[in-house]
């Protein structure tokens, strides 16, 4: 089986095939001496035999779907799967539009962007404020503006689609 | 006192819970709609509804409360911090109920809750207060008054409510062309937040740290001062990061601040915990700032330098007991505490309240390690009200030990489903400035602002290749776990077994 | 010193690696074959296989554990306690390795090892042991030789293997009759535990406490004292529940056994972290009874009374640091501190062992409260080891609060999956006899034999009417699961929804 | 739904009906007033309305099939579901025989009863070496030995049937 993972600006490729009890790893091709042991619900132990390293990892599903956060001892990783159709773009992030929206219930305070704008990753694009507190909502990633869906002063629910990003 | 009702909600009612229990107080919890499931509710001996989910609608319902004690046959009532607990109208309608309340006079709130009465409480007891406005500026003075206060006092100057607290309706006002703007804004905050736009002007002092003074009292006249508490890492003027004792206070400035304390304490005839905050200048000159008249967040790194249970004395306090804790002892601070607050919040979207379903927490455990938490897993961390999750407290004979402890229960630390500040804190204690202890009330937003939103915990190279066999590990678990239904995440993941 | 090898499991393995990481050390895990998915394991930096699950086949496996420093780099070795612990020829195989070994010197080790050697140092130091043989009997001694010396000491006594520790090989003899049986058990017993079978003989005390004194001694000739622990809740000669200071020993008497213990180690040049253990006659006198050359067990509880990290000065005076703990400050117990050892064992089946698979584990938080575990959960207790799952330490500011807070812990305490000691705790922790301090070694065998094995915390009627509704509610979410597979227990059971 | 349990030596009937968003209970044919919160898997809080008593309970099934482990609070509470045909024996337990078998992998010592004895509850029947200790096994009810399956010194693993009671 074959997944394409995106962290940070970088793709990488694993494969993992059942050989006997056990499963054969590559990572971008190379095979890896890696011991995974399950120790819970989307928790591992693995250890290179190699040099004895232990790392406990958990990996939890963040969004439907495609975004993982992962965590090595203290680090947390955000990964991604890529689910391109192999050969098109091979190993090559398929950007969809990014779409911002809103964490926890709310009132939209300041809109910072219009349709159009170009963004960087992490600008500020809306305000709101919830839980008393002013929150800047931020771009995930570089790109343009495509909607603004919500207006200043207006009340979102958790999940509601306050500016799309492509 | 047999039957204790806890006014409150998350980590402090579980701490008042605990302390009742070793008191062996009957215990009575309230609860809003959403907090139904939550620890509080079942820790304790019995547990009643107070409706709602907004503060407005739950945990400040004083009707509701005291006719909860009544219905439950509880004699006393703590407040916990936040919600009622400087809310003299709670206290006042608790003794008219016959109920005992845990902290100090109705009268003590009342004075000290109003900032600029408290100013004037130091002065006359010989303390001094940031300079600034002797008096409250009411809500409807002219701007071109206030704009005079504050040329007076001389620019940049804090704007601060008569009323406020937590860093509510607080601003501050770097020139007279900002005065107009702050001042509009800080009074509807003050209005807002509690029912009263009287503000007034303290003068900004140097890059001062905030430093602040435990004290106890009893019904006999004593006070005792404890090992003061540094609070200098703040955020936006909320404290995240606390320390006893202070790396820049010497034994004989601590007998100082202490001395200080006790005489407004004494003034005022204070009862119970309440904590005296100071501003403390480069110099050594340190400013009354205001008093808390509540039991703090921050108060276990207090008892753990000090070995005083400080909710176990507000309860014999409270039942009118001789204070009978050495008062030099209570000065001598033994080794040294760190707290961090653990939020629901994620620190890589600017601190965003990461409310929502816990799935698994594994609190750190071990020597020099205490944890003061709120939740267990699975549990919510609900919208409506702080998201503090816990406080870890680390203990160590020195602050060097203190640190180390603390980063080692940090990476111990595995709270999944929601955000937490963990790295923030774990980057926090590796930085050079906290380290060396050099710190004040202006550091961290400073450092932040440099930041400019760099993640916390961000990918090393070696470490994003682990992440990517687990992630596929995972993924693949979870595909051929969709096949055959019956068998859970966790037996499907036994079978993969080792990998070589 | 900057790579330890941890040659141990479970909580002591989890202890050392905390105080390494507080340390700044790296850490390397050592595992037998069930123990790959352990907690320690997945708490160490490096993790390396031993095979075997059987002790003898992993964790004593001395050329193993040298060959896994080798490889890994590791400079330093610490043994915990048990398994390789108290074995002088592990001590040497370190130190031709070129390994610091965290402990006493090897010559220590066997020294006192010999418990008839150790006897002879305690009285050549002036320190009276237990009346009793001062050379082994050799294992071809003959009976008839054997009960002339019993009866010159006086029945009943106590039979010891020479090589012995934790209750092996130990019997005690009421009367001539009982002797020969006694003997060969004794003998065989000895020589499958410690591979000699030489026994020695003790005049058996009437109801003797069980008080030991902590030590440390540096390489420079200083050794300390610690405040006494008392030991003497013992369930078949094996130690349960320990607490200090002693409820015996007042300051003069605290002070000389300190002094005694002191007087023994300096007359072996002991280094190093080790335990003097005494029997306390009621009338006040002591006799040596022998001396642990290693960390033990009950460490916390002294660390917890003193401030001071035991494991963190065994690294330093390993290094060669000068110790620089005041004595009188040793001496002085900051509150009282008690363990209950958490055993995955089931109380009502005679304290049966009860490994298995932990499904849920909450340790108990809060102020007071300690928690030294080896496990989490998911978590498996294995059948091949000891089944100390977690030894809970509380302190309170005197023997009834550490004796409350100890209670509210236990109540606190959420283990699922395997059977444990707390049921067992809790009903120990409101006899009067050990509120009132007034136990001795027999006490507890006493007591349990009496009460001929009556659950330790059966049904109140009131709340096995609870526990029947429970039951149905759990039987309720099961079946209605059965008939729709995607949901889990938990969102089945949240669409239950509440009941009135 | 009904639900039979036994519980030391009493018998309860729990029924449990739908009305609405909520169930019903009875106890004993008692309607109760009870509120049930499930705050995790296998795990409620319950709270009697009338007098505020909150409990929070634990519920593990310890045997396939018919047999719970209730905690309620700090009290442990052995609970065994009895699914006797209705109008049979209304309420009583069906005692089929009583299995003893070897927690763990260990060794027999000693077996203290043979075939067509009878025994108490508690009685010790076999002494099984397992973890470097003798542990008494003990009959779970009162009864008649049917049969003695093990020898001693016969190696055993966990959940070999030991003794048979009936």
């Amino acid at each position: 089986m074959r997944f394409t993972f995106e962290i940070g600006d970088r793709v990488r490729v694993v494969t993992l095939e059942p050989r006997g009890d056990t499963l054969a790893v590559t990572l971008d091709g190379t095979p890896v001496d890696i011991e995974a042991v399950p120790v819970g619900p989307g928790r591992w132990s693995l250890r290179l035999p190699a040099s004895g390293r232990q790392h406990e990892v958990t990996v939890a599903r963040v969004q439907d779907g495609q975004a993982f956060e992962v965590t090595v001892g203290d680090a947390r990783i955000p990964v991604r799967r890529v689910t391109g159709r192999p050969g098109s773009r091979r190993g090559a992030a398929i950007d969809g539009p990014a779409v911002v929206r809103a964490p926890m219930p709310g009132k939209v305070v300041r809109v910072l962007v219009t349709a159009g704008d170009r963004v960087d990753a992490k600008q500020g694009v809306v305000v709101v404020e919830a839980m008393k507190m002013e929150n800047e909502l931020r771009a995930p990633r570089p790109g343009v503006v495509r909607e603004v869906a919500v207006r200043e002063g207006a009340s979102v629910e958790a999940g509601t689609t306050l500016v799309i990003i492509e | 006192m047999q039957k204790l009702l806890i006014a409150n909600r998350g980590e402090i009612a579980v701490r008042v819970i605990r302390a009742a229990r070793d008191a062996g107080l009957a215990t009575v919890a309230v609860y809003s709609d959403c907090d139904r499931p939550a620890r509080h509710v079942r820790m304790a001996d019995e547990a009643w509804p107070l409706g709602g989910n907004q503060p407005a609608d739950s945990y400040l319902r004083i009707d509701r409360l005291i006719d909860i004690a009544r219905r439950s046959g509880a004699d006393a009532v703590h407040p916990g911090y936040g919600f009622l607990a400087e809310n003299a109208d709670f206290a006042d309608a608790c003794a008219r109920a016959g109920l005992t309340f845990i902290g100090p006079s109705a009268d003590a709130i009342r004075l000290m809750g109003s900032k600029t009465a408290a100013r004037r409480a130091a002065e006359a007891a010989g303390v001094r207060s940031v300079p600034g406005t002797i008096d409250p500026i009411p809500a409807d003075a002219p701007e071109s008054e206030v704009l005079g206060v504050a040329r007076d006092l001389g620019f940049p100057v804090m704007l601060k409510a008569v009323a406020g607290g937590g860093g509510k309706g607080m601003r501050l006002v770097e020139s007279a062309a900002d005065l107009p703007a702050a001042l509009r804004a800080a009074r509807s905050e003050a209005l807002s937040a509690f029912g009263d736009a009287a503000v007034y002007l303290e003068r900004r002092l140097v890059n001062p740290r905030h430093v602040e003074v435990q004290l106890l009292g009893d019904t006999h006249g004593t006070v005792v001062a404890f090992v003061e508490r540094e609070c200098s890492i703040q955020r936006r003027h909320q404290k995240v990061l606390e320390e006893s004792p202070s790396p820049a206070v010497d034994a004989r400035l601590r007998a100082a601040l202490a001395e200080a304390a006790c005489r407004i304490a004494r003034s005022v005839g204070y009862t119970n915990a309440g904590t005296i905050e100071f501003l403390l200048d480069a110099d050594g000159t340190f400013y009354f700032l205001e008093m808390n008249t509540r039991l703090q967040v921050e108060h276990p790194i207090t008892e753990v330098v000090t070995g005083v249970d400080l909710v176990e004395w507000q309860f014999r306090l409270a039942r009118g007991e001789r204070l009978t804790i050495d008062p030099q002892a209570a000065l001598t601070p033994g080794g040294h505490a760190i707290e961090c607050r653990i939020y629901a919040e994620d620190p890589d979207q600017g601190f965003l309240p990461s409310p929502g379903r816990i799935h698994r927490l594994r609190p750190p455990c071990g020597p020099g390690v205490r944890d003061d938490g709120g939740y267990d897993a699975p549990g919510e961390v609900p919208v409506h009200y702080d998201s503090l999750i816990s406080k870890l407290i680390a203990w160590g004979s020195d602050r060097g030990a203190a640190i180390a402890r603390m980063r080692r229960a940090l990476q111990e630390y595995d709270i999944a489903g929601v955000k937490t500040t963990i790295p923030f804190f774990t980057w926090l204690l590796a930085r050079p400035e906290f380290l060396a202890g050099e710190v004040d009330t202006t550091y961290l937003d400073r450092v932040l602002a440099a930041r400019n939103g760099e993640p916390f915990a961000g990918p090393c190279d070696g470490l994003a290749d682990l992440a990517a066999i687990a992630a596929a590990l995972h993924a693949h678990t979870q595909q051929t776990r969709a096949a055959a239904p019956p068998a859970t995440a966790w037996l499907r993941a036994g079978r993969l077994d080792a990998l070589r």
